[in-house]
């Protein structure tokens, strides 16, 4: 079967009125295509608005230019401009997780009945037991003990509580899962268990995933394709390798070196090539000069070239050659 | 232990009851830490690394809590009251989230104010005062923060804050209580820079606590990690963290998705999850340990106390230790 | 800077505070008679007071052409001097006294009285009680319609001397002229100042005391008028009159000696004063009967109670006696009649109807008759409208409780005085809780009212035999009009448009140091017959 | 004409306010008074109308009384307060006068004008109101304080109880309580009545109590929450006393829905003091509103309700800036 895409987002934009003066863009003229089945990672510092992507996917933030088309329920749809009551009916078919589990789930609420009522409010057709069976079958699926079903969120950790927003977000069989910071919160060791998880549930379940993160090392476990954002563009976008291995954008690299090794020689190392310290994006030509070791007089003005480095691999950046 | 010792923990334990519930949090904990040292407490949440470092402080609530054992500070005890004396002025502290660690209804430069007239500055001297230590900790200008609210900075900025906040006093010891886990990768790296650097500078001894083994082998010149309470492994942070000795430093080393990591393939994550009700006079890691044997479940294993490495197994143990 | 800010507000905020406590604090010293006089004055002008506590304060600020004496409530001299009535009682003469001053030294004379008098009567003056003068000629038509000012039987032939011109015989004449809303008003002070006139700054009258302060709600203080023609007679120099609603904060402050005269008492508190105050030798609380009733009006208009039968019905199946003694308990006598005992009718003593009483069986015999009469098996649900306090309500409840006993079944609706006002205003109502205080002391001031066509009415009832005796009435001798009275009285009972339950008592709690203080059925006690005394 | 004028510049206040916020941005303050202060003549006209019909639509009216009027005094009567007029002409009117500060003649107190007979009770209102929020600092704040600082003790146990009981009792209960030792036992108080400093103490208890309660009950909750905040565990791991603490960090906290609940408390107590100034005989603005009401005295009543309204919005107005200026993250609005 050859790869049908599942998502295409084009020419994105999201501004947000706030304070005096006009409004401020979050995200300009953002394109990605993400194919059925795949694993994209979305990466960046806070404030560079991909949670912002997120929750417009999701139909819970507005876009002001561009066009968000899903296959997700089979047939073509446009996500732009559509109301929040046209969305209700697509909502089963995009799913998503957020950084904090205890959001997803009323407290007064059993965890159990939270799964099977999202999967009914979702699936209107879904019978009552239907439902539940459905739910208690995702509650083995992502490793939950039995027992734990008819807990209350409190009763559980937070790993476990992370587990069943999983299998919430699952009850409705979604073809699209969107995972907004979904490991940060969590210890070393449970990340790397719900990073397996996820990995697991994709291969099983021919689930796609869009994670935003800010960890390189979880974008590189968890996806096949690495999306860039500096100041709402997208900077690079490539293969996760190619991306984190040999990055083509200064700000890519930044961020590379700025993970830490746990080895001290390493780690040391690192932080003694400490990058540009945190300066506020430039407003004019490449937001990212006033950072850029590599900045150059052709940065400062004009629009930033997209550059394809390799097939599949792109980048905006006017200095093609800094990393040689 | 070194004579020049600027804290020494022995045998530390720490409960809470809530209501007929007691809880361990942390179990005859011991080690000690030189003057001028970075010591990493390493573990995951519910290890009780932070309890410890606010039981140092004696920050917990009183109600409810028991310490036992000794923490000496420069030879004075700190727990059962005596850190009152210290706090703030020989010992400071830097929370996690810098947001919710500063007060929101005060100006940043009042709240540091605070802290140098706790040191004993005039009021009227304090204000260049915090001019200056705002500088030092790298912030571009110094006096608009000064006159700024909490909310209105970056994270970066305000974990700055609190870094200039916890130095007015010139301590002794700094804890860092997981200073950088709320901050962006870049961020965490300039902070960990900036520490590195004030460290060195002020000749302060820092106890940096963190479950980020990357962050504690950056900064760290030894490192102890914590399992449930209970030590696991000490020693400098070459040895703990390029060759662990014990089964749960290596399982979370292994865990880490390294640079080499082909992308879309499983962690080497360590299986089950910590249960404290699992705890049994065994040791912590033995339910979750690939290598356990029945007498890990039986017995706490306890290294002899030996001044250069210190691994709390018994697989180890055997091998004689370093 | 905020906390300097938080700072100075605060600062500025008790400061504040203490400048209007001190505008409060800084003012006059205790009075030397101090009445907790119920609700406040609506009005000091005395053709414009209402109620019991306007009457009050206007009586001790204003005075007639003679004033009922507190013991007796006979009619003495006051601005009249001396008096005389012709033969047929149709033509009255005063001479006023002599040197008769205004509290501003203004003199008055005679033509002020008969101004004073015409504007009581003008309708532009918007008072109530103008019907008392209608037994003068020509009085009804001016104050009705606003015409014939000129004709009015009311004359100053010289300074000192007045002309009455009676439309007929009028035994309680002098009570009228006794009452307080006949109080002479100075015409010079009205005629400039206007509604403005009654203010402190501006107030003139020649009665015992003149207007010092008026703060609503709080307080009308008067003080002695040195130029009343019996100032000498005045004991206490300064009376506050304290507007005190609440019956239970009156009795507080009587206990403390925050008043020496409270006017009212919290109905549940009457058996214990009673056993603290009456019963023993202190004698401070003194209830006593007044002319006053408490009854229901029925719309005759509204079916079924068109029957005189069924009206009459409702009545006899009231248990008064279960009314007054386990609701208002202060001694009011159950009604046997419509107008009280001890009211006098001339020179002689009314005898009442007398003809009420509590027989169910009569009831239900009435009911059975009345009802098929109306060609009905049942009496229909009808609402009894009634204000909504404590005593008005329980009153309700064991009527209703009663007529149900004999399958009579109304709802009670409570609603507030201007609402119920309302109702009987337009007859839309019925069965309503009425109350009505005699303002003189004849059987007329009861008895008038349901005259046809009287605005007092409010039944719809209508009765010629009824209007032709109390016609009659008006052209007898004393002893005859009070038998055609009475008979009229009993043909208003028989017909029942009005229920009547009880008849008031008034319940003032009196300092034992106070001397002139009578009981009397018109409740009258002016401030200036008081004085200081030996305990009684 | 008055009213069109008031209208207009209402208007003129909007579209300042919105023409301020396009040029100078969302927070900017004068914008945001402006508007302020445009809800609140609007709220405030809005009432006064709805008030004026309701009161319309009530039965009986400002010359009823026991006794009947005579057609033509009535007629007349009703001529000189404009009531013979169509009702929509009353409101414009009455409207009208508003714009003029003019609030009238009362009916019933002929020989006042509303705005005297407000001269005479509001300074009375404001100082048992006064005196009543100063009752419900000083029994609130130490309450709340206390019981936060010992939660789950028995001082928390026995404050809470007090709150619960002063929330809970009328006012008249509360006075029925308070009388009989203060007046009668120990004779301190005076029963009723302003007429000495003394006499101001049992009204103002009597209606700062059961606010005070309450605040006690929110200050509790506020400061066992901001007790449990990461800014007060530094504001200790500085080395600052625990007197501090609490007063420079913790209460700070614990204020902001304290003075969310002061703006509708004051104007309770403002408004809700009916029933104290009956009690203990005090010339206020209640006893004036409900009597307004009761005798259907059109412009007394209506001249009340917009008083209230006028109150209310301002106290609330006044709270909110408190607000901001002790958390600088809340923005007016």
């Amino acid at each position: 079967m050859s790869p049908s895409p599942l998502l295409s987002i084009q020419g994105l934009s999201v501004t947000r009125s706030r304070g005096r003066g006009s409004p401020v863009p979050i995200l300009q003229d953002i394109h990605i295509e993400i194919l059925r089945g795949s694993s994209v990672a979305v990466v960046g510092e806070s404030g560079s608005g991909k949670s912002t992507l997120a929750k417009t996917v999701l139909g819970l933030i507005p876009a002001q230019a561009g066009s968000i088309v899903t296959w997700a329920s089979g047939t073509r749809e446009e996500l732009v401009g559509r109301s929040r009551a046209a969305f209700v009916p697509l909502r089963r078919h995009l799913q998503m997780v957020l950084q904090d589990p205890s959001a997803s789930f009323n407290p007064r609420r059993r965890l159990g009945e939270s799964i099977s009522e999202a999967a009914r409010a979702l699936v209107p057709t879904l019978s009552r037991a239907a439902a539940e069976e459905r739910a208690r079958g995702l509650w083995q699926e992502v490793g939950l003990e039995p027992s734990l079903f008819s807990r209350y969120p409190h009763e559980v950790s937070g790993g476990q509580k992370q587990r069943a927003a999983l299998a919430r977000a699952l009850a409705p069989e979604p073809s699209l899962l969107v995972l907004d910071e979904a490991t940060s919160a969590l210890d070393q060791s449970l990340k790397a268990q719900i990073v397996n998880l996820l990995l697991e549930l994709r291969r099983r379940r021919d689930l796609t995933l869009v994670s935003i993160t800010h960890d390189l090392g979880i974008a590189r476990a968890l996806a096949d394709r690495i999306v860039v954002l500096y100041d709402g563009r997208i900077v690079e976008d490539g293969p996760s390798a190619a991306v984190l291995d040999r990055p083509r954008h200064p700000y890519t690299a930044a961020l590379a070196a700025a993970l830490l090794p746990p080895v001290p020689a390493l780690a040391r190392a690192q932080l003694a090539r400490k990058s540009g310290d945190l300066k506020a994006p430039s407003p004019i030509g490449c937001a990212f000069q006033s950072r850029c070791a590599h900045a150059a007089e052709v940065c400062r003005t004009g629009e930033v070239p997209w550059l394809s480095q390799s097939p599949g691999h792109h980048t905006r950046c006017h200095r093609e050659d800094w990393f040689s | 232990m070194s004579g020049d010792a600027i804290l020494t923990l022995s045998d530390v334990s720490i409960s809470f009851a809530r209501g007929d519930r007691t809880t361990q949090a942390v179990d005859r904990l011991s080690f000690a830490m030189a003057r001028g040292e970075c010591l990493a407490l390493v573990g995951e949440s519910g290890s009780g690394k932070s309890v410890t470092a606010l039981a140092l402080l004696g920050l917990l609530p009183k109600q409810g809590t028991r310490i036992s054992g000794s923490a000496r500070f420069d030879g004075a005890e700190l727990l059962h009251g005596g850190a009152a004396r210290v706090r703030g002025r020989r010992i400071a502290i830097v929370f996690q989230d810098p947001l919710s660690a500063l007060s929101p209804y005060h100006r940043v430069g009042a709240q540091i104010a605070e802290s140098f007239t706790i040191g004993g500055v005039a009021t009227s001297d304090a204000d260049p005062k915090v001019i200056a230590a705002l500088a030092a900790v790298d912030l571009l200008s110094p006096a608009e923060v000064a006159r700024a609210f909490p909310h209105q900075l970056s994270g970066g900025q305000r974990q700055r804050v609190c870094l200039a906040m916890a130095m007015a006093c010139e301590p002794e010891l700094i804890i860092l209580d997981e200073p950088t886990t709320a901050l962006d990768v870049t961020v965490q790296l300039s902070i960990l820079d900036l520490i590195a650097r004030q460290m060195r500078a002020r000749r302060m001894s820092v106890l940096f606590i963190t479950h980020d083994l990357g962050a504690a082998a950056s900064l760290a010149d030894r490192v102890l990690v914590l399992y449930g309470g209970r030590r696991c492994e000490w020693g400098t942070s070459e040895e703990v963290l390029s060759a662990p000795r014990h089964p749960y430093t290596a399982a979370l080393l292994a865990a880490l998705p390294r640079s080499d990591h082909p992308s879309g393939t499983p962690l080497a994550a360590i299986p089950g999850r910590f249960d404290r009700s699992s705890l049994s006079g065994g040791c912590a890691f033995a339910p979750r340990c690939a290598v356990a044997e029945p007498r890990c479940r039986e017995s706490r294993p306890m290294a002899a106390p030996s001044a250069i490495r210190l691994v709390d197994c018994h697989l180890h143990n055997d091998g004689g230790g370093a | 800077m905020e906390k300097r800010a938080v700072i100075l507000t605060s600062l500025v905020l008790i400061l504040g505070a203490l400048l209007l406590g001190a505008t409060f604090w800084s003012t006059e010293a205790r009075a030397d008679l101090t009445i907790a006089n119920g609700p406040d004055p609506r009005s000091l002008d005395p053709a414009l007071a209402q109620s019991t506590a306007d009457l009050r304060v206007a009586a001790s600020l204003f005075v007639g052409l003679v004033s009922p004496d507190p013991r007796t409530l006979e009619p003495r001299p006051a601005l009249a001097k001396s008096w005389s009535a012709s033969a047929n009682g149709q033509s009255w003469t005063f001479q006023l006294r002599e040197n008769l001053k205004w509290s501003d030294g203004t003199p008055l004379v005679a033509a002020e009285v008969v101004w004073s008098y015409l504007r009581f009567l003008d309708p532009g003056t918007g008072t109530r009680l103008g019907d008392l003068l209608d037994c003068v000629r020509g009085a009804r038509h001016f104050r009705e319609t606003g015409q014939g000012r000129d004709r009015v039987g009311i004359v100053a032939p010289d300074d000192r001397t007045l002309h009455f011109q009676l439309d007929r015989r009028t035994p309680y004449f002098l009570d009228v002229l006794g009452q307080p809303p006949l109080g002479v008003v100075p015409r010079h002070v009205i005629e400039s100042r206007g509604l403005g006139w009654t203010r402190p700054e501006h107030f003139v009258s020649a009665g015992p005391y003149r207007l010092v302060t008026w703060r609503l709600r709080d307080r009308v203080r008067v003080q002695r008028n040195p130029l009343y023609f019996d100032a000498a007679g005045v004991a206490f120099d300064t009376v506050d009159f304290r507007a005190v609603e609440n019956a239970a904060t009156m009795l507080n402050l009587f206990i403390t000696g925050g008043v020496d005269f409270a006017t009212d008492v919290p109905p549940g508190a009457v058996p214990a004063l009673l056993a603290r105050y009456g019963a023993s030798g202190t004698r401070e609380f003194l209830p006593a009967p007044r002319l006053g009733t408490f009854f229901l009006r029925v719309n005759c208009r509204r079916p079924p109670f068109t029957n005189p039968k069924l009206r009459a019905a409702l009545s006899y199946s009231i248990d008064r006696e279960a009314i007054v003694s386990t609701v208002t308990r202060a001694g009011e006598p159950a009604c046997r009649s419509f107008v009280p005992d001890g009211v006098r009718a001339g020179e002689v003593e009314y005898q009442s109807a007398r003809t009420l009483s509590f027989d169910p069986g009569r009831a239900a015999e009435l009911l059975s008759l009345g009802l098929a009469e109306e060609g009905l098996t049942q009496l229909p649900s009808f609402e009894l409208l009634y204000s909504p306090e404590p005593g008005d309500q329980a009153i309700a409840e064991l009527l209703q409780s009663r007529w149900a006993s004999l399958g009579i079944n109304c709802r009670l609706v409570g609603q507030d005085g201007a609402s119920i006002r309302d109702a009987l205003k337009r007859l839309d109502y019925t069965v309503a809780r009425s109350s009505w205080l005699g303002d003189y002391n004849d059987p007329s001031t009861f008895l008038d009212q349901y005259r046809t066509g009287s605005p007092g009415n409010r039944t719809g009832w209508s009765s010629e035999v009824y209007d032709g005796l109390l016609a009659r009435a008006a052209s007898e001798a004393d002893s005859a009009r009070a038998a055609t009275l009475k008979e009229a009285e009993t043909h208003l009972l028989a017909q029942s448009p009005i229920l009547p339950i009880y008849h008031y008592v008034s319940r003032n709690l009196v300092s034992q140091r106070l001397a002139g203080y009578f009981s009397n059925v018109m409740d009258w006690h002016p401030p200036s017959s008081l004085s200081e005394g030996t305990p009684r | 004409m008055s009213a069109p004028l008031l209208l207009i510049g209402l208007a003129g206040l909007f579209a300042w306010a919105h023409w301020r916020t396009r040029r100078a941005g969302k927070n900017d303050r004068w914008a945001a008074h402006a508007r302020r202060l445009a809800w609140v003549i609007t709220t405030t006209l809005a009432v006064y109308t709805a008030s004026f019909f309701l009161m319309r639509a009530t039965p009986g009216g400002p010359f009823d009384g026991d006794r009947a009027l005579a057609p033509e005094i009535e007629a007349r009567l009703r001529a000189r307060y404009q009531l013979d007029r169509p009702v929509w002409v009353q409101w414009w009117n009455s409207i009208d006068a508003l714009a003029r500060l003019d609030l009238g003649p009362s009916m019933v107190l002929r020989e006042f004008t509303v705005q005297e007979i407000l001269v005479q009770s509001l300074p009375t209102s404001l100082l048992v109101g006064t005196a009543a929020v100063a009752w419900m600092i000083l029994i609130g704040l130490p309450l709340g304080l206390l019981a936060a600082r010992r939660a789950g003790q028995w001082p928390d146990a026995a404050a809470s109880l007090v709150a619960a009981l002063g929330q809970s009792l009328p006012t008249f209960v509360l006075a029925g309580l308070l009388i009989p030792p203060l007046v009668f036992g120990l004779g301190w108080l005076p029963a009723a009545g302003l007429e000495s400093p003394a006499g101001l103490v049992l009204p103002s208890l009597c209606l700062g109590l059961p606010y005070g309660a309450q605040l006690a009950r929110l200050l509790r909750a506020g400061l066992i929450n901001t007790l449990d905040q990461d800014f007060v565990r530094t504001a200790r791991a500085k080395g600052l006393g625990e007197a501090r603490v609490i007063s420079r960090y913790a209460l700070r906290g614990a204020l902001v829905p304290a003075i969310a609940f002061l703006g509708p408390a004051i104007a309770g107590i403002l408004t809700g003091s009916l029933v104290v100034e009956n009690l203990f005989g005090i010339p206020g603005l209640g006893s004036h509103f409900v009597q307004g009401a009761l005798s259907r005295d059109y412009p007394l009543a209506l001249g009340l309700v917009t008083i209230y309204t006028l109150l209310i919005s301002i106290s609330t107005w006044i709270c909110d800036l408190l607000l901001v200026a002790l958390d600088p993250r809340i923005e007016l609005g």
